[in-house]
């Protein structure tokens, strides 16, 4: 990122919530590059950008898609690039409609189902996808693999990229209603200022300079969060800035190791490696056979496939599983629907979940529609809840504003709850995965105290325990857990597992000799090999070299610190940062280049492209896997090696990102009136997550959750530090002097907010870092809300997410948090149904501090 | 769940003051300063000692004449002095943070720094004091005739002993003064150069006061004892007024704010100019406008008026300081760079 | 002469007496065991040093080697040492009974067989081996777990692995989707 | 003496190196606002590392200030300006550091001559052989002179020792070669510390680059021009700031407190001197 020319942070305050990764924009910005950050409130991150672009919460998409416009009209993307290195010459099927056509629904919507059939965005002449239909329906997140096509050698394409049918004059078209004038309207930019947005980004862009892009949840979190990402990576391929140095999206995540736990999912719909689940409504997935019939892609990497799974399986089932019994495929549970967290709350509220586990999450605070997700709780048989603190989701049957209200008693709370404390990092051993993908090892300072425990120590305790408990069951129940691998060394006073076994599992063993291999190549698909997640293989290339504790960095790619997957890869699809004859684009931008003396790849970076191919390798007619990649194919975990402009299958929500508006919007979508909410978007309307109608009038103002630095998440690890707490010791709502003025708010007031789902009281912040918009002529006031606040801890304030919805985006089952609309008034609730927010009598103007 | 939807424009209250509004000239009205914690102990010691000092100083020059009356004075001078003497240390140290390391204050001695000087004149003053009125004491056959003790202590030629020790009353009378200003409090360093003089005109004139105080009360003073001792009072609070009136005009509105608004303002302008100082002018010159000697009760009403002006000088003058520190803009005023070394 | 150096140091404008208690100070960390950890709050990867003496830790603060952090740290990660001492961590195991209404203690040992038992209970009773159209499926949707993002990728696997492939349970969900 | 205006520069790059009185060998910090995110990383350190336990103010409602000021508790503190009143957000495009919203990581300035160790009559306060000004709290008996006799208002007394307290720039790691908690932490380079010898031309600098750049109102303060004046003669803690003092609640042209001390001995001595005339001629037996 130091690297970049321009830097534009849009859904992400960067400064206040990743701020040693802010290092990096502050050395490009010294540089002279130019820091952008377009978001709805002023934030810390504003502060030290050059341009601040507010624009109203859930209007990114208009924004991205006018860039995108801007880009194609005034011919300021890179053609050499887009040419060879994205799919934007290719052909698409006749039958394909566009949003323009249809009144902003794509060809192939069934409304009665809510959902699309992705038949009709296949690409010219390639044949259907014999997964393609049923793919939709499903409960399963895109996987990056499907993005492309089969085969990539039958694709039509016109270089020239003027075929009508062509994607890029698709996609030109798409986007030709999203100019100036719609994001003045929309999102309440000034023209000029976007005009002022678009050269910077286009101007630093191309063969000499790159532009980086970075977000985090306030993308993520909206309905339409998937496509919104994808229209930045659309208009980043447009303007050559992936797989090159300074280039990118980069994804900012909050959690250690939220990568990680992606990666190696702690994720219904994932097995490790982005392998999808098995799933029970998918009739081929009953086999393994039909199973990988079904998700193999012939070209690419995911071609070896059946090598993944099948040395996952041997990794977990050990000796169970064996070539006669399909490597105990059958033992893999299968899924049924969404099982992501907003349907295990309704699960638990309906009580079809009747026992917890909680590891270090803490739903009662940091959950949508956390009224509802605390009554979830409270229909439970049981709960385990590990943590440092004893954090709302561990006290919510005494201590929450409805028990304080006396609207339910203790006594009459039926779960059973077991607080285990934690071990926090110095005191045990293990890897996080940053944002970058960079595994790093934290090795252990001291033995934790009392009863604190990790997790590692806890589970396989518990795994242990099981499978005694279980020893003489032969019933599948009994044969599942017995056929589980347990068997790691342990060590220490507490019988701790030596997690270097499991890196030593999770990187892959030959199983004759247990031996590590040195990286995914070496799995094989006869049981012969064992890997925990294939696409950490190679962090352990040999017995006790635990690269995730490679300690010595340098200024450029640091490849000797830590462990970046795939293959300790830093930049992913980093032959783009040559040109299609593998020279640099320009020594600026020198990052990874063919050698043609040595017949190799070579530069700061380890390529993640095959090292010996050269760029002018074409794949032979019928060739699989990699080998059907042609040289100049950077993309290489995608089918066709190219990156895609136009999604053609594994989208739920269309193959080109599209603006819809929030599911609750105060506006009603000035690009497609007669489809103002995502067509596909998953909503759970019953009486306790009730939803706002677009423009209604009893919620007028756009509410928007965000972080600040001084709290994590929600608040587990920062709320109970007197170090923490005291920089932002109580909630607040962040509301503009206009607003205020009108409601007759001053800074520090009581104020309640108020959504169908939930009204909290909280003080105000009258701020003009927060300004009202002009929308579609009409004047529009947003407020924001910092969402660590719960009812626990020294820093204690009103629930934020009481007030959210459950709702979500099709593909990532993320929910809606950073556009939605509320009420706001003066003054606290009426004393008759107050709920105590934990934050009374710390006020800021102790002597008016009844200010209702 | 949700109350009912009202246009907040219908009930206008308050005005959208924002965060901002709050930190236009200055941070918030936050102080830019701390101010010392001190409270009425160290009030208090400053007008015992400035007591103790100025009655000692003033006592010990009546001593150098001999006469009886003098003598009297003198008398009357030690003993006063000594008793507002014996309880400042102790307010001095229940003051500290750390009582019980006192001591440490004479680890050094700094000659920049008044307290740290002062530490020593006390100690130094203390010596002369006690000794003076232990040979009072001996004198007057308070301490026995027959011990040893007595017998020596009468020997000591009270005079020069006094002489010696004017210096250290006088300083310790003043030192208050260069002790404020030498702060960053605006109130105190603005004309500092003057408070020490002011902190020193008053201890005279307290210090004259009391002893005017107890004569007037006591049987067989003479009454050109008491006008003699009424010249020097008046003298006092008269260069004491016009000092104070001239270092106050000289501070700038915003800095002498403290001594003109609220509270403070009437206390200042009532009890120290008013009661504490005009009055006993006014009592002493209508005697003398109708050329007679004044009587006993109005010397002694003057003195007592005099004397609790001193003691609310020292309030008044610690407390504005306190609330000037707590004026940002009174801070930002000294520090404009606008003359701040004019004196 | 030394009579005229304590002068010197004691005595004058502005003396300098400094205490041997001053001369003596050192960084607590002097002689202390150190060990490279990586913080935990957020995804950037911060490379801490995790100073220990006598098995207790004493301070945390960043560590220079590191091409991410380069010894830098925002307030979350400088608070590192502040989670591991807070005031109000729990280290021991608490139980709350159905409809109880306060919490009890209880050994780890306990609580740890007490929980393999309700795991136990209601994975028996809810375990679903054949679904309604004949597919195998295996699992019980009557478990759920949740986190994950906090935790280290070893713990990841064994979760998913103790819990999805040996236990069945299907809801195994963490922050990544919030 | 003469006006500051930050715009036309108290200093230029031109200035020659007399501009800070401080002492050959001398360490500090330049903090700089332009680079400030406002994190509060460096409050955290500073509390970590000094063991120094929370203020627990409550809201404060100044922006994200919820620790107001530095105290004895608080060695480093992050203040928080908005200033929108002309006009909103940054929107220059220029490259130009600094907006609307100022943050300020504000510390002890270890003046070259400190009012602190002046006033201190116990001598607790001390300069060490690094330049810097610590308060020895083995010595310090709480006489809390030192609190107005600072002009920055950094020092004050601990409510639980009775004690006076403020930044030490980490003299324990100083002594053992490390760099002070505050420095070290934060992430953007803000802070930064080394000798004077070496900052305060990298500030001059920095000065220049950033007036370059369009901030026309980038100035240092705490050199003997400003913030450093009246006898202090600089700052070992110093600042790049891009508005007018008062905006970070710091006095523009400070004195240092004891300047006038002899002066005002002077004054007293003098007054004690007609005192003692006046007395022995109105109290002569005439």
């Amino acid at each position: 990122m130091a690297d970049s020319d321009c830097v534009v942070i849009m859904g992400a305050n960067m400064a206040e919530n990743h701020p040693v990764g802010f290092r990096f924009v502050m050395k490009a910005k010294e540089r002279g590059a130019t820091i952008i950050h377009i978001d709805p409130r002023f934030s810390r991150t504003s502060a030290l950008s050059d341009v601040h672009v507010p624009l109203r919460a859930g209007s990114d998409l208009v924004f991205l898609g006018a860039l995108i416009n801007y880009t194609l009209k005034h011919h300021k993307y890179f053609k050499d690039y887009v040419v060879h290195y994205t799919n934007a010459p290719v052909i698409i099927n006749d039958d394909y409609r566009d949003t323009e056509e249809l009144g902003g629904l794509f060809s192939g919507y069934v409304e009665k189902e809510r959902r699309y059939d992705a038949e009709t965005w296949r690409y010219a002449g390639q044949p259907v996808h014999s997964g393609a239909e049923q793919h939709a329906s499903e409960d399963f997140q895109t996987r990056e693999g499907v993005a492309g096509q089969d085969d990539a050698t039958k694709q039509q394409t016109d270089p020239t990229l003027q075929d009508p049918r062509c994607v890029f004059q698709i996609v030109a078209r798409h986007y030709a209603r999203y100019t100036p004038d719609m994001v003045e309207q929309s999102c309440g930019v000034p023209r000029e200022l976007f005009l002022k947005v678009a050269e910077a980004i286009t101007s630093n862009s191309g063969r000499d300079r790159t532009t980086s892009f970075a977000y985090a949840v306030a993308w993520t979190q909206h309905t339409t969060g998937t496509q919104i990402i994808g229209a930045c990576a659309l208009l980043q391929l447009l303007l050559g800035n992936i797989g090159r140095p300074g280039g990118g999206i980069l994804a900012l995540r909050g959690h250690a190791t939220i990568q990680g736990s992606t990666d190696i999912p702690t994720l219904y719909n994932l097995l490790p490696g982005y392998i999808p689940m098995p799933s029970r409504p998918v009739q081929s997935h009953a086999t393994l056979d039909g199973f990988i019939r079904e998700e193999k892609l012939e070209t690419g990497i995911w071609h070896d496939l059946p090598k993944y799974l099948v040395s996952l399986l041997k990794a977990w089932y050990g000796a169970a599983a064996q070539p006669d019994n399909d490597f105990c495929y059958d033992l893999v549970p299968k899924i049924e629907a969404d099982h992501s967290f907003q349907a295990m709350l309704l699960m638990m509220k309906d009580g079809i979940m009747k026992g917890l586990f909680c590891m270090g999450q803490n739903p009662a605070v940091g959950g949508q529609n956390s009224i509802l997700g605390r009554q979830a709780l409270a229909n439970l048989d049981w709960l385990v809840v590990r943590d440092v603190h004893e954090i709302e989701t561990a006290a919510f049957w005494y201590d929450a504003p409805e028990a304080r209200r006396g609207d339910i008693r203790p006594t009459e709370v039926k779960t059973e709850i077991f607080f285990l404390p934690a071990a926090i990092s110095a005191e045990k051993e293990g890897s996080y995965t940053n944002t970058q993908r960079l595994v790093q090892w934290h090795d252990k300072g001291v033995e934790p105290s009392g009863d604190c425990r990790s997790e590692a120590t806890f589970l396989y305790d518990l795994g242990k325990r099981l499978k005694e408990l279980y020893r003489d069951d032969d019933g599948p129940r009994g044969r599942q857990i017995n056929a589980v691998t347990w068997d790691y060394p342990t060590k220490g006073p507490f019988g701790e597992i030596d997690l270097e076994a499991v890196v030593k599992e999770m990187n892959g063993y030959t199983v004759v000799d247990r031996r590590p291999v040195t990286g995914y190549a070496e799995l094989t698909d006869d049981g012969s090999t064992a890997c925990g997640c294939w696409i950490y293989s190679g962090i352990m290339p040999e017995e006790g070299r635990n690269l995730a504790r490679a300690r010595s960095g340098d200024d450029r790619a640091a490849l000797d610190w830590g462990f970046a997957w795939p293959g300790n890869c830093r930049l992913l699809y980093n032959r783009a940062s040559a040109d299609p004859d593998g020279r640099p684009w320009s020594e600026r931008k020198k990052w990874v280049w063919w050698d043609g003396e040595q017949r190799h790849w070579t530069g700061h970076d380890v390529p993640d492209f095959p090292t010996t191919k050269p760029p002018d390798y074409r794949p032979p007619p019928g060739a699989k896997g990699l080998a059907a990649h042609a040289g100049d194919a950077p993309f290489v975990r995608l089918a066709d090696g190219k990156g895609a402009l136009f999604v053609s299958a594994g989208l739920k929500d269309g193959p080109l990102p599209t603006h819809y508006e929030p599911w609750e919007s105060p506006v009603s979508n000035l690009l497609y009136p007669e489809q103002s909410r995502s067509p596909v978007a998953l909503s759970f309307p019953r009486p306790d997550n009730r939803y706002h109608e677009p423009a209604d009038l009893r919620f007028p103002y756009v509410l928007t959750t965000y972080r600040l630095t001084e709290h994590h998440c929600a608040g587990g690890m920062s709320r109970w530090v007197p170090w923490l707490a005291e920089l932002q010791p109580e909630g607040f709502v962040e509301i503009s002097p206009e607003l205020a003025g009108e409601l007759g708010i001053d800074n520090g007031d009581w104020v309640t907010v108020s959504t169908l789902r939930g009204q909290i009281e909280t003080r105000a912040m009258v701020t003009a870092r927060i300004q009202p918009l002009r929308i579609d002529g009409k004047t529009l006031h947003q407020v924001g809300m910092p969402w660590h606040f719960g009812f626990g801890g020294l820093a204690a304030g009103a629930i934020a997410n009481d007030l959210i919805a459950l709702v979500e985006d099709p593909n990532s089952r993320i929910h809606q948090a950073k556009a939605l609309t509320c009420n706001l008034e003066r003054g606290r609730e009426p004393k008759a149904g107050r709920r105590g927010t934990g934050g009374e009598g710390r006020g800021m103007h102790p002597s008016r501090d009844d200010g209702a | 769940m949700t109350s009912t939807y009202r246009r907040g424009w219908e009930s206008r209250r308050g005005s959208g003051r924002s965060v901002e509004d709050a930190s236009r000239t200055n941070y918030y009205g936050l102080p830019a300063i701390h101010k010392p914690h001190w409270n009425w102990l160290i009030i208090a010691y400053f007008f015992l000692g400035g007591l103790s000092g100025g009655s000692y100083a003033v006592g010990s020059i009546a001593g150098l004449f001999g006469d009886r009356e003098s003598r009297k004075i003198a008398r009357v001078g030690r003993y006063i002095s000594f008793l507002a003497l014996l309880p400042s240390p102790i307010l001095l140290i229940l003051d500290l943070g750390r009582p019980e390391r006192f001591h440490h204050m004479l680890r050094v001695l700094k000659v920049r720094s008044p307290m740290s000087v002062g530490v020593w004149v006390l100690l130094i003053f203390g010596a002369f004091c006690s000794l003076s009125a232990a040979g009072q004491a001996a004198q007057d056959g308070l301490l026995g005739r027959r011990n040893g003790a007595a017998r020596l202590l009468r020997a000591l030629p009270g005079h020069v002993v006094g002489a010696l020790g004017i210096g250290s009353g006088f300083a310790l009378g003043g030192y208050g003064g260069t002790l404020l200003s030498a702060t960053a409090v605006p109130l105190w360093t603005k004309n500092g150069v003057l408070l020490g003089p002011l902190f020193l005109l008053s201890a005279v004139s307290s210090a004259t006061a009391s002893i005017t105080l107890v004569l007037s009360l006591a049987r067989g003073t003479r009454p050109t004892t008491l006008a003699r001792l009424e010249r020097l009072e008046s003298l006092a609070l008269l260069s004491e007024v016009a000092l104070l009136l001239f270092t106050q005009s000289r501070l700038g509105r915003t800095i002498a704010r403290p001594l003109v608004k609220g509270r403070l303002g009437l206390i200042h302008h009532f009890g120290v100019l008013g009661l504490g100082l005009a009055a006993p002018l006014v009592l002493q010159y209508m005697a003398a406008f109708r050329g007679e000697a004044p009587s006993r009760v109005v010397t002694a009403l003057a003195s007592a008026l005099a004397l609790s002006g001193g003691a609310l000088f020292r309030y008044v003058i610690v407390t504005a300081g306190r609330l000037s520190a707590d004026d940002p803009r009174a801070t930002f005023d000294l520090a404009s760079g606008q003359s701040p070394t004019a004196w | 002469m030394r009579l005229l150096k304590l002068l010197k140091q004691h005595v004058g404008m502005v003396p300098n007496p400094i205490s041997d208690a001053t001369r003596e100070i050192r960084a607590r960390t002097r002689g202390a065991d150190v060990s490279i950890s990586v913080c935990p709050y957020c995804a950037v990867g911060c490379s801490q040093l995790v100073y220990s003496k006598n098995g207790r830790v004493i301070n945390i603060e960043g560590n220079d080697a590191s091409p991410i952090n380069g010894g830098t740290l925002c307030p979350k990660g400088a608070a590192t040492f502040g989670l591991l001492t807070s005031p109000a961590r729990v280290t021991t195991v608490k139980y709350r009974a159905p409809y109880g209404d306060r919490w009890e203690e209880r050994p780890l040992e306990w609580a740890m067989e007490r929980i393999a038992q309700r795991v136990k209970e209601t994975r028996d009773a809810h375990f679903e081996e054949i679904a309604v159209d004949g597919t195998i499926v295996n699992r019980t949707l009557a478990i759920g777990h949740l986190g994950g993002a906090t935790l280290d990728n070893e713990e990841n696997y064994l979760i998913k692995k103790l819990f999805t492939a040996g236990l069945g349970i299907v809801a195994v969900e963490n922050q990544a989707r919030i | 003496m003469r006006e500051l205006d930050p715009a036309n520069g108290s200093i230029g790059p031109e200035s020659s190196a007399a501009n800070t009185g401080a002492r050959r060998g001398a360490l500090g910090f330049v903090t700089d606002v332009t680079l400030c995110i406002g994190c509060k990383a460096c409050e955290v350190a500073c509390k970590q590392w000094n063991d120094l336990p929370m203020d627990d103010l409550g809201l404060t409602g100044h922006s994200y200030d919820n620790t107001n000021d530095l105290g004895a508790t608080t060695w480093r503190h992050v203040a928080f300006v908005e200033q929108f009143g002309q006009g909103r957000g940054s929107q220059s495009m220029s490259n130009a550091p600094g907006s609307n919203w100022l943050m300020l990581s504000d510390v002890c300035k270890h003046c070259v001559n400190a009012g602190c160790l002046e006033a201190c009559p116990t001598g607790a306060i001390i300069r060490t052989e690094f330049d810097t000004v610590v308060i020895q709290q083995d010595i310090c008996n709480g006489c809390g002179y030192c609190l107005p006799a600072c002009p920055f208002g950094v020092p004050a007394l601990s409510q639980t020792d009775g004690k006076a307290h403020k930044c030490t720039l980490c003299y324990d790691r100083l002594k053992d070669g490390l760099e002070p908690a505050c420095a070290k932490a934060c992430p953007t380079d803000s802070i930064q510390f080394g000798p004077i010898a070496e900052l305060m031309p990298r500030a001059r600098k920095r000065v220049t680059t950033l007036r370059e750049r369009g901030v026309e109102s980038a100035y240092i303060y705490g050199d003997r021009a400003v913030g450093g004046t009246g006898g202090i003669s600089g700052l070992n803690a110093f600042f790049v700031l891009i508005d007018a003092p008062e905006v970070y609640n710091l006095p523009n042209m400070p004195e240092l407190p004891q300047r006038k001390t002899m002066a005002s001995y002077l004054t007293t001595i003098g007054t004690a001197v007609a005192c003692g005339v006046a007395t022995y001629l109105t109290l002569r037996n005439r």
